[in-house]
């Protein structure tokens, strides 16, 4: 059986159809990037996975379980922005990845030692070790998201998501951030679902590409029919034209 | 700086005694007389009569309703020299020392006693406590509390005793059984005077003003004595009572209806020794100000020519002049 | 050149900013020299001489009859009253208004509540203080809470509600129950609001303590310049309101530098 | 689940927004009831019913002496004083607000003196302003100008100094003047925060109102309270809270529409 | 003569050089693309073209003119952010460039009408038509610079400042801009300066390259020396590698 399991799945606000339909199967350790047309319900659909929100119908399972009612440890984010707490230093934030789960969200003596020395362990892997005790607002852009994805991954949830975790990046820091997700991604066999709008960071980073879209319009009400997933491309074997390009585009 | 002018400006406040002011304005009666002597009267209501006095003494009015001993402390204290161009009542019964529960003066020992500080209730109080030989100091705290909440303040447990006067004497009385009355002015009679005050100068200046005012206060003091229903009922609701009320207030009053009477109080042989009482109790408490060198430092002139306190500072005249002219019809 | 192109240099910026200090002192002046010139005693514009003479006896010379220094129990029993009602609203705010801003069932019950209550007068319901809370010091300092208490709360529960979502899903992703989340992401953040809340609601805390100790009271600040209007010793009540004025503009300088010391974070950015 | 993820639903949410104005009410009857168990002629808490009495009578029946309706004239009375410094204080405020943020003279020379006025507790200087202001209608406007003016300023030029420099320059190169900046690209952007500032001061005009009219005037809401809060006469004071409560809210409200109605710009984003 | 010359233009705040001894001289119509080091003085630089700050020592003048005290109409200027009015619809923003230059800022009348027409001209040429009466607030990034430029081209300056004007904006937008960019550029022949970070954009856009940078450099007191124009690239005629490279990305 498949890792995470989505099946017929549909979403609406009010009387607006978002999603409907959606289903499909992962497998663990796979990569899915999804793209789609602005608007089109890709957040929502990620929103649903991280279950911050229930589907109208259908389920949604991990690992064979139910359909979840909150977001819990099992699942890990990193939106665009706020991923990161702008009052906690850059090592506080990863230690609060194993102190929230407590009762008062703080550790103590030993426990908050090794926290600390499993932290500065992750900083080193993610390069931040330089800017431990500086809060997140005085990082650059990148280095919030480095921190983000770092603190998701410290609480070890099943899979991780990742809205347009890019999208506030200038082309260069973004390049960097392609090298370390696939360099993470490599030490962890982690699944990993990311919403992007970059045609070509979706196949560069992706196993698998899902392009969300109406399937059916009515031009009398566009809310009347919600998108779904029209296409799932296989974006392992450079089989995609995207990719020799964005290749080149790295290499410069 | 006064000199000769046709607009003078009068204040009052809510007080059973001094109704009147606010009937003379309502009713046209102070119009009428001003217009005989060609001049014009306005009377002012205050809410707060402190600030009446302060008002008056800051010179924006001409005169204020105060009382004998207020006006000691406040204009002429504050070297504006004052005239008690009319000497309206005195009180009797009106300020009284109330406590809860059975017992006399000497229970107030070691008890907070809510009241307006400094104000004629506290002068009472000396007074009261005189009776029994106790000071101040013997008992637990005096709470300055305003007026406008006595009532409600009553109410409450933390009070045990406090010190007033009408209208929330008889209110405080009427609603509350266990109200015992201690001591009150009925006891210490001619020794609460209220008054109306005037600019010493303006009035040597503009005796138009003297003989207008108190024309007009002494027809309406006739009415008031003849019982006119109509001006005391319109009193009465203006001071938020009803006429049974009201009258019951005035019972409590000792009003001169008759200047002649006001005149015999202003001439009292007694008014010395109470002015110097009332000035010790002033200077005793720092009212005077805390550069007054001693009790007798404002002057005080009677209508005999005799004075009492600084003689060559004197800022506080009681003139039976114009109340003379009242009683002998000469208005 | 614009004018709002010219910029002082920094001795005449100095200059500047005394001179509507030295405009209003002279004004002062010129209007107690008038007063006191028609009369001698007059108590309503006292020379600044008088006053400075007035304001070293207050601060220094011990009351007749108490032998105390009536300034500083007054500044003591005020300052502990005041201090005492903007802490009890302080921390009032914060709870209601992390409830308000955090819980869906808190919001419900009590924003609605909360915008009607702001907006009764409460100086018009101290006769049931009274009564409920008796005329010493709690109904003093319940007026200062039932005054200020509201618009903090309502502020702060706007700033919880302002903590982007991001966060709130974050910290759940981390397991953080709603009470961590409370205590470890909502309470940090609005702390520095709380603080600037409590600045500019010490305007409004020192005039419901003025009004509260007019009305019943034996030591105080409010009380004794009600007091001592009674007699119109300007020189005193000056010396008050500048005593006051002093006070308030020294606690909200401590404010704000804890406000910058304990929250370095705010600053980071840039 | 979590507390913060339990959302209730359309109908409980009605229910809970209700449910502290039921409790409030309940508790006032029950401590009404209890009262006037005691003493019948308990004038503390009278019962609901009499207050509902008292406010008809109040709203309809004119009064004797003067057959107007008192609490009409009252409103009037103190609404037109209440506009009126507010109004005078939202000019000046904005006048002042843009100087000090536009000139760089005008912010050497005003910003600290302000700062220091705003701390200046305006009710202890209320002797001053019956003197210098007289007793009329002027006294009262200023004390509220005087109450909120220096705050609003305040914060009004904060407001303008946070206008981003790149409009000014650019304003600038468009060949605009001092005078042109000031009303073209700073008023109009300061505008509706001077909307929002007025609504936060309301609460402490409403305040210097009351106190203002229980010391002089013989017309107007605070005075009327003040007036029977001698007799305790709480059916009338009640009345008129709950009266003042509501205009409070009626203002509010206005202003709140009045600004999305009028600066469209500020809600296009998104 | 050149058009504008910049002659041994040095700035500092408080003891900081930023600047030292800049000498530049532009022919009318050149377009100036300034690259460098973040924190160099670019900005400033150009705050010293616009007359927003005036330099420590040195003479800026524009066709033989003194040094300018203040911004004015000869210099129109577009910044990264907030070069829109935002109170004013996209049609009052073009119509402010000229109404802002009467005594009270705004025009009635035939005058009115005319700058309206205009107006509606200058929105037709940067394609803004269809929102004409819609706040900048609902505009894209891209659309409000497009704005901006608009709105500093009414003016008709005699040069052109443009700080960073696209750095806030994703890539495809870019290079929508620049694609606009150029073709304005043919049409009006304007002298601009445009400060970039993007080597590349520099390039493309512009005829010359002027590049700032420190040539000195005191370890001990990194204050000490500023930046000065250390390379001054001519861009035209796709001599440089850049130029290759970015020609195939706008192909993509
Ligand atoms: N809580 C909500 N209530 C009502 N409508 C919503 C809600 N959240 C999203 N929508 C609407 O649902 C649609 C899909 O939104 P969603 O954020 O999922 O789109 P998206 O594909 O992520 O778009 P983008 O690429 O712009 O992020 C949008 O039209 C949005 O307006
Ligand atoms: N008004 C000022 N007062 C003091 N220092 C300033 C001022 N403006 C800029 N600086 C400093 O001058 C230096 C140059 O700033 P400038 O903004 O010109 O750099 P830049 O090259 O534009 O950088 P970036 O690429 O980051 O925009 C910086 O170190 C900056 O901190
Ligand atoms: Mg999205
Ligand atoms: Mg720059």
């Amino acid at each position: 059986m498949s890792f995470v399991s989505v099946s017929n799945v549909w979403q609406k606000y009010g009387n607006r159809s978002i999603l409907e339909r959606v289903n499909v199967e992962i497998d663990e350790g796979e990569f899915i990037s999804i793209v789609g047309a602005s608007g089109c319900g890709k957040s929502t659909f990620l929103r649903m996975l991280l279950a911050q929100e229930r589907p109208h119908k259908g389920e949604i399972s991990i690992d064979g379980g139910v359909t979840a009612k909150e977001p819990n440890r099992e699942r890990g984010v990193v939106f665009q922005k706020y991923s990161v707490f702008p009052h906690l230093s850059v090592r506080e934030n990863l230690i609060a990845a194993e102190s929230f789960d407590t009762a008062f969200g703080r550790l103590s003596g030993e426990k908050r030692k090794t926290a600390a020395e499993r932290a500065d362990a992750m900083l080193e892997r993610i390069g931040l070790n330089h800017v431990a005790d500086q809060y997140p607002a005085s990082l650059s852009g990148g280095m919030q998201q480095r921190l983000a994805i770092g603190q998701a991954m410290t609480a070890k949830p099943r899979i991780l998501l990742l809205d347009e975790p890019f999208g506030a990046l200038d082309p260069g820091t973004r390049l960097q951030m392609h090298d370390f997700l696939l360099e993470l991604r490599d030490e962890t066999n982690m699944t990993v679902f990311m919403v992007t709008h970059d045609l070509q960071e979706g196949f560069k980073l992706g196993d698998r590409v899902l392009v969300f879209d109406k399937p059916r319009w009515d031009p009398h009400d566009p809310g009347m029919y919600g998108a779904t997933i029209t296409y799932d491309f296989d974006a392992r074997d450079g089989g995609i034209p995207f990719q020799l390009k964005e290749d080149a585009d790295v290499s410069a | 700086a006064a000199e000769e002018k046709t607009e003078f400006k009068l204040a009052w406040s809510i007080y059973v005694g001094w109704m009147p002011w606010g009937y003379l304005e309502d009713s046209g009666i102070m119009d009428k007389w001003a217009e005989k002597y060609g001049i014009d009267v306005e009377i002012v209501q205050f809410n707060d009569y402190v600030e009446s006095i302060n008002q008056y003494t800051a010179g924006a009015f001409d005169g204020v309703s105060a009382t004998n001993m207020d006006t000691l402390s406040i204009p002429s204290g504050g070297g504006v020299d004052t005239t008690a161009l009319i000497v309206g009542d005195y009180s009797n019964g009106n300020d009284a020392v109330i406590m809860k529960g059975a017992g006399g003066i000497a229970d107030l020992k070691g008890k907070p006693v809510n009241l307006v500080e400094l104000s004629v209730s506290h002068y009472l109080l000396a007074r009261a406590l005189d009776t029994v030989g106790m000071e101040e100091s013997d008992l637990d705290a005096v709470i300055n509390t305003s007026d406008a909440d006595m009532i409600a303040a009553y109410a409450t447990n933390d009070v045990e005793a406090v010190v007033t006067w009408n209208p929330l004497v008889s209110e405080i009385t009427g609603s509350n059984a266990d109200a015992n009355v201690l001591f009150d002015s009925a006891d210490i009679p001619g020794e609460i005077l209220d008054l109306m005050v005037v600019n010493t100068e303006t009035l040597a200046d503009n005796p138009a003003f003297g003989k207008a005012v108190a024309g007009a206060w002494y027809e309406l003091m006739a009415l008031m004595a003849a019982g006119d229903e109509a001006a005391l009922t319109a009193m009465a609701e203006a001071s938020g009572t009803d006429l049974a009320g009201y009258k019951a207030q005035l019972a409590a009053t000792e009003m001169f209806f008759d200047p002649a009477a006001a005149v015999a109080q202003a001439s009292s042989a007694d008014l010395p020794t109470t002015m110097t009482s009332v000035a010790e109790f002033l200077f005793d408490k720092g009212i005077l100000g805390e550069g007054a060198p001693s009790a007798d430092f404002v002057g005080i002139a009677y209508p005999d020519g005799s004075t009492t306190g600084d003689s060559g500072n004197v800022k506080f005249r009681f003139d039976t002049t114009y109340m003379q002219m009242a009683a002998d019809g000469a208005l | 050149m614009r004018l709002i192109n010219h910029i002082p240099g920094k001795p005449l910026a100095v200059l500047l900013a005394a001179l509507p200090f030295i405009a209003l002192f002279a004004a002062y002046s010129i209007g107690s020299d008038i007063r006191l010139d028609a009369n001698p005693q007059d108590k309503l514009l006292p020379a600044p001489s008088t006053i400075a003479e007035t304001a070293q006896r207050l601060f220094t010379e011990p009351d007749r009859r108490s032998k105390e220094i009536l300034l500083w129990n007054d500044t003591f029993a005020s300052l502990a009253r005041l201090l005492g009602g903007v802490g009890i609203s302080a921390l009032l705010s914060l709870l209601i208004g992390l409830a308000i801003g955090l819980l869906p069932y808190a919001r419900s019950a009590m924003s609605s509540f909360i915008a009607v209550v702001s907006m009764v007068p409460p100086l018009a319901l101290l006769p049931i203080l009274f009564i409920v809370f008796g005329l010493g010091e709690t109904s003093k300092v319940v007026l200062i809470v039932i005054g200020i208490t509201p618009f903090m709360t309502r502020d702060l529960a706007q700033r919880v509600l302002e903590i982007p979502q991001e966060q709130i899903v974050k910290a759940q992703t981390l397991g953080a129950s709603s009470a961590v989340i409370a205590l470890r992401v909502a309470l940090p953040q609005v702390l520095p609001r709380l603080i600037s809340n409590v600045r500019l609601s010490l305007g409004s805390a020192w005039l419901f303590l003025i009004a509260a100790e007019a009305v019943a009271s034996n030591v105080g600040l409010g009380y004794r310049i009600f007091l001592v209007r009674r007699y119109l010793a300007m020189d005193v009540i000056l010396t008050y309101v500048i005593w006051i004025t002093f006070l308030a503009f020294l606690i909200d300088w401590l404010l704000k530098t804890l406000s910058r010391k304990a929250f370095p974070w705010m600053e980071a950015g840039l």
